[in-house]
């Protein structure tokens, strides 16, 4: 089902980190894609709001990916432009998506009986912090008082995998990769891939280990940007 | 069959005291009953707890939602899955009221906000989920292991009301829902005590659902309102300014 | 949604009891009439398998009554004759009945939320004995293994009211209303009205009110056939 | 997209191992997967578990049911609302192998069964409900009063194996049962690891199925088998015999 193939690859500038020179680092849409190349075929894939949401526009051949939306919404293909789209069908980020030939509706109590159940083969979602330890935080930031939860805990606690895309340093430059997070997680241990402008990562409990390092980087200029052991 | 069709969104929530726990149904646009909502704040309810996935966006135009009605000093709590927009620069117009102590809320993860008002739809007092455990929201709170792994007990939620909407309905109140119309609406519908639903097609008489087809039975449905056409619909509000 | 009104009451003898000479007590389809006489305009309304069945055929005038079927049915109406029955719809003791224009289907679970959360006015069911304390039992007879539960425990444990149906005295002519329940309970202090063949009865914790008594039944003649206390 | 199609019964329930615990579909007539029922039966799969309503009944002529699997040694336990018929004179054939010691039950109320199931197909581990609540059935099981009012700790019944009949079904797996045929077939779905149905019209292409109007998703079916006409389809057999 991967009826976005055609779609081009995004090539704006990495973000988080200034366009010098030579290719240094992936970009959103490059994020997304190196988390996508992961998804088998046959899996069903929650992508959260935001640069998650652009794994979908990434070509992984003819695997058949079908994509749930929380709010009820089994199978749903590429967003759909102003004056096309279906106002009654939304996914979770609240775009106008369409249809596919065997798209299901659910209510939410049913939509997350799937999720909790464990049937959702991979979520992924962005982040403000990872732990080595496999926890992450998404809901809260620092000194808030309550947050947006959302779907995140039930599909962190409840997806067979939990990937995280997310920038590898904040704007001040401090690590977002680190031992366990400070703010307050949205799950324990879940977390088994990571992917940054900075490469691919998976916490190992101690550190986390170099997948892949992004065109540029390397392994000392991660290290130094990493709260964490990095292993390589 | 004595008729659940009212002629106006005023009448339909006339009687609604002060104190109402009130289910607000709808997942972004799709299923939010804008006209109950609009007509709830006319009517002027006080000290409503309002039950919803989000108290709303800070979308322009502001459409009538949760945060509308704290604005207007109805609201003593909130019980969404979002009291704080996931992305810290957007400011929703309810986090103001919350983080100045004006209104409380209790802040639920969306599955287990789903849950809660299926349960006490279904007779359930309480039931344990894995979501959540671990994390500040379990903290204090009561947990058990059940093959080795954790699990947060949670209660059932009832609602004294629901207002929801649906695309069609008969005359005897069973109701489909168009696509992601349907999200909340029908667990609200179980979990309530009078269920109100905004219609957007004519009410269609008794029959003319195929029965194997209908989301919500007309037993958890109590009163209908048909939505009439734009601008008075409200959602088409919407759909115009998206176009420009 | 009295659609039965026009079925003939039936006018077979009193069952359990010897037809001599006079009417004398009342034959099934009129134990079920008793009860069914009592329900209000708009009620939701389950009848167990057996006798209760009978409710159905109550002429209660323009009062509104829908049936729900444990088996995902709410909203049915007569049961049809063979040949003209539909083999996918049937009530909860199997027989082929109709629909109704708002009947509506659901699954197992949504069907049992209705009974859970109270939906149901009333359910009307056999049993072997019903305890002045408005205990009953219907799943399990004396010295047996196991048992045949259905929805019985459900109903009686959630429904508003539960009303009995059963012959006022055994074979042997043994009483069936009794202080307390011999056999194993079906649910606890849950029977508020039990029509029996010799009349319709309130348990009141110590014993049994008259509510009224069949044609030809004296109150001495009752009260020599009943297990506990029977008030006047 | 992998094809859920399989050729015949036998090939759909091939690979079952002993000690599978299997969710037989169906209320009376009405989605009781006869077929898959008959080729477990020659396949001979021995302890296994069954979860159904009933074990079948005393009708004439006998149809394929769990009783035919426990008559045939295969079956180790059943669990099911009843292992003995209400009236005391109608004697099941599953009956005799109970009360012998033969075979295990677990005898669970209809509700119970059904909101059992869901909870597995939920992630829901236990649940607290009001039904059995001061019977035999609750006698040292752990209660619990939530608002004064006593109940019952349940656990979630997951399945190896669902099978259950649908009326239509695309070639996704997607399901729609007609009337009285829907019962405990979605829960059974959700309930289980592998759920293989038996489908009385042909398989339809993926996007002939209102998506509104799907009562089972295609992701909790993973085998499909088409029924065929009758005699083999085995449901016209009963029909034949009522009408004489």
């Amino acid at each position: 089902m991967s009826d976005n193939s055609a779609r081009p690859i995004h090539a704006s500038a990495p973000s988080g980190a200034p366009a010098t020179g030579p290719v240094k680092g992936w970009d959103r849409q490059q994020m997304a894609d190196r988390l996508a190349r992961e998804f088998q075929d046959g899996w069903l894939v929650n992508l959260g709001v935001g640069i998650p949401t652009l794994c979908s526009n990434t070509d992984i051949g003819d695997r058949e990916i079908t994509y749930h939306s929380e709010n009820g919404l089994i199978g749903y293909g590429p967003v759909l432009s102003a004056g096309q789209e279906d106002l009654h069908l939304v996914n979770a980020g609240g775009q106008n998506v369409s249809l596919k030939p065997d798209s299901v509706t659910v209510n939410h109590a049913d939509s997350f009986a799937i999720i909790r159940s464990g049937r959702i083969d991979v979520t992924v979602m962005g982040a403000y912090e990872v732990g080595a330890n496999g926890d992450f935080a998404n809901w809260k930031v620092a000194g808030q008082k309550g947050g947006g939860i959302g779907g995140a805990m039930d599909l962190a606690a409840c997806a067979k995998r939990v990937f995280i895309i997310l920038e590898h340093v904040t704007r001040k430059g401090a690590p977002r990769l680190v031992p366990s997070c400070a703010l307050p997680v949205t799950a324990r241990g879940v977390v088994t891939l990571v992917a940054t402008n900075y490469g691919l990562f998976a916490p190992t409990g101690q550190g986390f280990r170099v997948v892949e390092l992004a065109p540029g980087m390397s392994f000392e200029e991660v290290r130094a940007a990493t709260g964490a052991p990095l292993e390589g | 069959m004595r008729s659940k069709t009212f002629g106006s969104f005023a009448e339909a929530v006339a009687d609604i005291p002060d104190g109402s726990v009130i289910g607000i149904g709808g997942f972004a646009a799709p299923g939010t009953p804008y006209n109950l909502i609009k007509a709830l704040r006319e009517q002027g309810a006080k000290g409503l707890t309002c039950v919803g996935n989000t108290t709303g966006g800070a979308h322009q135009p502001r459409m009538p939602d949760i945060a509308s009605l704290v604005e207007n000093g109805q609201v003593k709590k909130v019980i969404a899955s979002f009291t704080a927009a996931t992305r810290p620069t957007d400011v929703l117009p309810f986090t103001k009221y919350y983080e100045s102590g004006e209104v409380e809320a209790e802040l639920v993860p969306q599955g287990t906000l789903a849950e809660r008002m299926r349960a006490a739809g279904a007779g359930i007092p309480a039931f344990y989920t894995p979501t959540a455990v671990g994390t500040e929201l379990a903290e204090g709170r009561e947990t058990r292991k059940f093959n080795g792994r954790e699990m947060l007990l949670e209660y059932a939620l009832p609602l004294d009301y629901a207002f929801v909407r649906a695309h069609r309905a008969d005359a005897s109140g069973n109701l489909v829902f168009r696509l992601t119309q349907r999200n909340f609406c029908p667990l609200m519908a179980m979990a309530a005590k009078v269920c109100i639903v905004e219609v957007e097609e004519d009410i269609l008489p008794a029959g003319a659902l195929d029965p194997d087809a209908v989301h919500t039975s007309g037993i958890f449905v109590q009163r209908l309102v048909k939505v009439p056409a734009a601008p008075e619909g409200i959602w088409a509000v919407r759909r115009e300014e998206r176009k420009k």
